[in-house]
């Protein structure tokens, strides 16, 4: 191999610090060859050691009844009774998506599902969660265009539904747009597999597409602060093949009905690197690798090229001895590459070769024992005052603060999205035709279980207050799962943020993660598998801090269950959860007012539970005809979005007594939902309400075709849901 | 005048749409065929009369919309 | 009776095909590899699912079409074994020419999933004699190209033959004549851009689906 | 050998594609663009040295899968 001198510079463009660099000499007792160094430069960035974040999730509730597998393997796997599991995980695909948003987001896709078949589940759903910068932005429209066809393009093609997920649109994204996917996956508790290579001469197979030179210094580039001039080197970004995709997860549901594999893992960002390092360290044994076998997509690829190249739609397996040729048979039979290119050893050493040399020869634990973990200063935010509801002026038309409301880009209807998914493939999506709901409802297949599915949090909250932010986020999918009448089991989650160098952005990342943990303990609702993205900032501006989170709950019996349609004519709207009209850091505050300040609405995680629980029991109990949350934009929002949703009009009484008027409809107070019920369920109802202490009152009749409250507001839904469905085509097509 | 823009991936980018074609092919019995490709070709009529200003316009067109550049490269030719 | 679906790389909706054809039958139906030179011998109705066969690269269905069991399945068809494509398995029986015209990109390029009302505009054929009085019936769509192209003689005679079984209430893809479904002039052979097989089932929203199962089934 | 092919619509077909593009550069302000086609070019790589044998092969490749001649017409160029 050409000797290349390893220079000070060259470490640094592997971005390694010179300590990081001394310590990599003092385990290998010498300098490095290049191929070395580029193994332990993508083993220790940010993307794969999660250096700056390690001891801050170490934090995290990662254990419960539920949980079969918590953080630390490909996705967490949950439990849901009848020997089924369900696995799942979140991703970030920011910065490639920024620079080429369809590959981006499709290749962001098709590596979560990999996550998730890589470990004996079937994928049976996607979700994603979307930022992006301000609609005026120039970049804005085309980065949805092709983020939204990316997502599309990938998962239609594959036939796993895209159910749901969320989009806002902020000038803090300007510059970092996120592209957030989540898949959700079945499998039967005994057919889980998991990642550590076990046994000493056990044969290593690469299986999927060829290797070429795709995002080589994509993972490094994933944890590396964007400048301007990021656009102009136009690192190669990677190109996905749904097609491929699609025939390795059959091929690998096929293989995994054997007794066949012993260990799995797809090789996401650094590839081979990371994929056989991670097998080898978890099973504690040493790997040995024949370059020369792995499967190339162009000829003369270099070590070093190989093992840092992301490829997509690749798997590396450890196979049982002996059961080689059926790999070989199944693999070959969708047309798929697949080799043996190495044993599992008892060095515990990665050894590799390529054209009859050794290339690398490094012990395997320092690349994940000695990676960097570092305890980065981290600065409180301020506390921000508290807004009172009373300095904050009534609109003088509350008809054109709604219509303005419901037409803003943060709560218009997204269906220019949605409809460019596939939401019914695989035929177990319940209630397709409703896609506005607070969680999406999968059946298992066969079954009359389903889950339920949800993505949320509220960045504003996050950079007012990221303690108050974060218990919210958790809050909110809990308080979605519960609306559709499910059991909520856990999270997983994708902690967006900017650089981790400042105190300042540190201090957002801790916050927010102690307060989604402590929200977490209190529902018993574990974190089992999550992702982190840092460094979003663009000349030094951070993007607001958005971790968001990906809830995951169980509905036993599809005989019970709620959405936010279903109010039929002469129903009585009830309001659980307490009304302050809490303004600050709201979404009216925002869009009407022009202000963005505040402390954002605080969180009481008893109360969250005590009227949730109340919620889930009234839906099992087969007593509610419609169920949504309160969330940005509050009540008003939510109710007529039910009236939109039931297709039926809505009458709004304010009672007696109650807050300001603003704040009473567009208050973002917490804890709360709407529920439409028979007109002569009321009274049993908040004569429950009452005995449990959940407040609850009546609020309003459904009937004909207009939205009135009180004497403010008088329109045809027909009117509102017209300005509702229009401005996201309507930005696009212009 | 016509521009004819031949739009195609970089070198070392992934051609999954070639490579089936290839595939097929060859199931088909064409042996031959060692590999494939596949591009687009967008042909615009423009009016005017100059060729170079033309051009430019072009190449313009490609960078701001007709070519991703990140993946893909592009071949103008102006006719009468 | 014995029903088939045919499986391609990357059919994504065999298993929801096969579902609503036990759910018809009673029976499950052969999973036939596209790889297999013939049909068994005691199908009765062969289905093509959706899915995005070979990536649909080139064109959709158009790697399909050349597949090794095409041959045969071209070959029952003309001795009159019925056989129904969807979504894709329609863009498969166009570029196999057992149906004539094209799916291209739809009209506003983008891909669309969505409830599709559906008028039913021969409810004599085998494929709808079950539906009885009922006029229109809703379907998923959900495909980039369903967009229905022929020449104007081909979709006369497709009008004048009663061979146009199903239009759309609302066209979703700029299909000409709003066509959703056609037959061949047998009437065995049919295809369309909607999903029957995904509204069998009360929680799909809605069970318009089986009557278009059974009408096949029973006329058999 | 290298077979080039270009697959373009035929005349009378909608081209939808073809129009988006023409819309978007007139939106971009390129006001000289009238109209806009959209086709494909695959390129073959080859064995074989008989230029004339091997149009009269893709010509049949063509007709067999890579062109769908009810809306597609083809156009092939053989070069070294
Ligand atoms: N990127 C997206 N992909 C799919 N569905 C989306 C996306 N963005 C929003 N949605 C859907 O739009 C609806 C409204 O979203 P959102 O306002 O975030 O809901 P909530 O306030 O309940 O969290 C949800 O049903 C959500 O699933
Ligand atoms: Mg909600």
């Amino acid at each position: 191999m050409q000797a290349v001198e390893i220079t000070p510079e060259i470490v640094a463009e592997h971005g390694l610090t010179p300590d990081e660099y001394q310590i990599i000499l003092d385990r290998l007792g010498r300098a490095p060859n290049l191929n070395e160094l580029g193994i332990f430069s993508v083993m220790w960035s940010e993307h794969c050691s999660y250096k700056s974040s390690r001891r801050h999730l170490g934090k995290f509730l990662t254990t419960g009844d539920k949980v079969i597998q918590g953080p630390g393997e490909n996705a967490g796997v949950i439990d849901i009774g009848d020997g089924d599991t369900i696995i799942f995980k979140m991703e970030s695909h920011n910065h490639p998506s920024f620079i080429e948003p369809y590959q981006g987001a499709a290749t962001g896709v098709g590596g979560i599902m990999r996550d998730v078949f890589t470990m004996g589940a079937r994928p049976i759903a996607l979700m994603n969660a979307l930022r992006f910068g301000s609609p005026d932005h120039p970049k804005t429209k085309s980065l949805v265009d092709g983020v939204v066809a990316g997502i599309g393009g990938y998962g239609n093609c594959v036939g796993v539904p895209t159910v749901g997920g969320e989009t806002n649109f902020h000038p803090g994204y300007n510059g970092n747009i996120l592209v957030n996917a989540m898949c959700v996956g079945h499998a039967r508790a005994d057919k889980v597999f998991y990642s550590a290579a076990k046994g000493v001469g056990n044969p290593i197979f690469y299986v999927g597409s060829k290797t070429g030179k795709d995002g080589i210094h994509g993972a490094t580039m994933a944890s590396a602060e964007f400048d301007d001039q990021s656009e102009e080197k136009r690192p190669t970004v990677q190109v996905g093949d749904p097609f491929k995709e699609k025939l390795l997860i059959e091929a690998c549901m096929e293989l995994m009905a054997t007794d066949a594999i012993i260990a799995i893992q797809d090789m996401g960002a650094a590839g081979l690197t990371s994929s056989s390092v991670e097998m080898a360290d978890k099973g504690g044994v040493g790997i040995e690798l024949d370059l020369d076998l792995v499967p190339q997509r162009e000829p003369n690829m270099t070590p070093y090229e190989m093992m840092l190249s992301e490829s997509q739609e690749r798997m590396l397996m450890v196979i049982q001895p002996g059961k080689e040729q059926l790999a070989f048979d199944v693999f070959e039979k969708w047309e798929l590459d697949v080799a043996k290119i190495g044993v599992t050893t008892d060095t515990g050493r990665m050894v590799l070769s390529h054209k009859g040399e050794i290339v690398c020869d490094i012990p395997v634990a320092p690349l994940a024992d000695d990676a960097p973990n570092y305890d980065r200063p981290h600065e409180p935010t301020p506390k921000r005052p508290q807004i009172m509801t009373a300095d904050i002026a009534e609109p003088s038309d509350y008809n054109a603060t709604l219509l303005k409301m419901v037409g803003c880009p943060d709560l218009a209807s997204r269906r220019w999205i949605w409809e460019q998914y596939d939401r019914t493939v695989m035929a177990d999506t319940v209630d397709n035709s409703q896609s506005g709901g607070d969680a999406a409802i999968v059946r298992i297949h066969g079954t009359q279980k389903a889950v339920a599915i949800t993505t949320d949090v509220t960045p504003r909250y996050c950079y007012a207050d990221p303690y108050e932010g974060g218990k919210q986020c958790v809050a909110e999918t809990w308080r979605n799962l519960t609306c559709v009448g499910a059991d909520p089991i856990a999270i997983t989650d994708c902690l967006n943020f900017g650089n981790p160098e400042r105190p300042d952005i540190m201090g957002q990342f801790v916050g927010c993660i102690e307060g989604m943990n402590e929200a977490c303990r209190a529902f018993d609702y574990p974190v089992v598998s999550g992702n982190v993205s840092l460094y979003n900032e663009t000349n030094g501006v951070a993007i607001p801090p958005t971790p968001a989170v990906g809830g995951v709950g169980l509905i036993p019996d599809l005989n019970y269950f709620a959405t936010l349609s279903g109010a039929k004519d002469g129903d009585t709207l009830i309001l659980i959860g307490k009304t302050d009209g809490w303004l600050g850091s709201s979404l009216y505050l925002r869009e009407i007012e022009n202000r963005e300040d505040g402390a954002p609405p605080p969180v009481d995680l008893q109360v969250e539970k005590q009227n949730g629980d109340f919620v889930r029991r009234l839906i099992r109990d087969r007593r509610v005809n419609a169920v949504h949350d309160c969330s940005d934009g509050g009540m008003l929002i939510a109710a007529t979005e039910m009236a939109m949703s039931s297709r039926t009009g809505l009458m709004l009484t304010k009672p007696e007594g109650s807050c300001l008027t603003n704040g009473w409809y567009f208050g973002e107070d917490q804890a709360r939902y709407l529920l439409a019920v028979d007109a002569n369920s009321v009274n049993p109802i908040l004569s429950t309400a009452k005995s449990m202490g959940v407040p609850a009152i009546e609020i309003g009749t459904f009937g004909g075709s207009q939205l009135k409250a009180d004497n403010h507001i008088d329109l045809d839904l027909s009117k509102i849901r017209a300005t509702y469905e229009a401005w996201l085509p309507t930005y696009m097509e212009s | 005048m016509k521009a004819i823009i031949h739009v195609g991936l970089k070198p070392g980018v992934l051609d999954p749409q070639g490579r089936a074609i290839a595939r097929s092919l060859s199931d088909l019995g064409y042996d031959e065929v060692s590999d494939a490709r596949q591009g687009k070709v967008i042909e615009l009529d423009m009016s005017g009369t100059d060729k170079d200003a033309a051009e430019a316009r072009v190449k313009e067109m490609c960078e701001k919309l007709l070519a991703n550049t990140v993946i893909e490269s592009y071949r103008i030719t102006i006719e009468d | 009776m014995q029903t088939a679906v045919i499986v391609f790389p990357a059919s994504n909706c065999d298993r929801d095909a096969a579902m609503a054809l036990e759910k018809v039958t009673g029976r499950a139906p052969h999973m036939v590899w596209h790889r297999d030179s013939e049909l068994p011998s005691d199908v009765d109705f062969v289905v093509i699912p959706g899915g995005f066969s070979y990536g649909d690269y080139l064109r959709s269905g158009a790697m399909a079409a050349r597949s090794p069991i095409v041959k045969d399945l071209v070959k029952r068809a003309g001795q009159g074994l019925p056989v129904a494509g969807f979504c894709n398995g329609f863009q498969i029986l166009t570029e196999t020419g057992l149906l004539p015209g094209a799916l291209m990109r739809n009209k506003g390029l983008k891909f669309v999933c969505r409830p599709q009302e559906l008028k039913i505009t021969n409810g004599n054929s085998r494929y709808t004699s079950a539906y009885g009085t009922t006029q229109n019936v809703v379907f998923p769509v959900a495909h980039h190209d369903g967009n229905y192209y022929a020449d104007d003689s081909t979709l006369d005679s497709l009008e004048n033959e009663g061979r146009i079984i199903f239009k759309y209430e609302g066209n979703p893809n700029g299909s000409a004549r709003d066509i959703a479904g056609i037959c061949n002039a047998e009437g065995n052979v049919f295809g369309m851009m909607p999903h029957p097989e995904r509204a069998i089932d009360p929680q799909h929203g809605g069970t318009d689906g089986l009557g278009l199962f059974k009408s096949i089934i029973e006329s058999i």
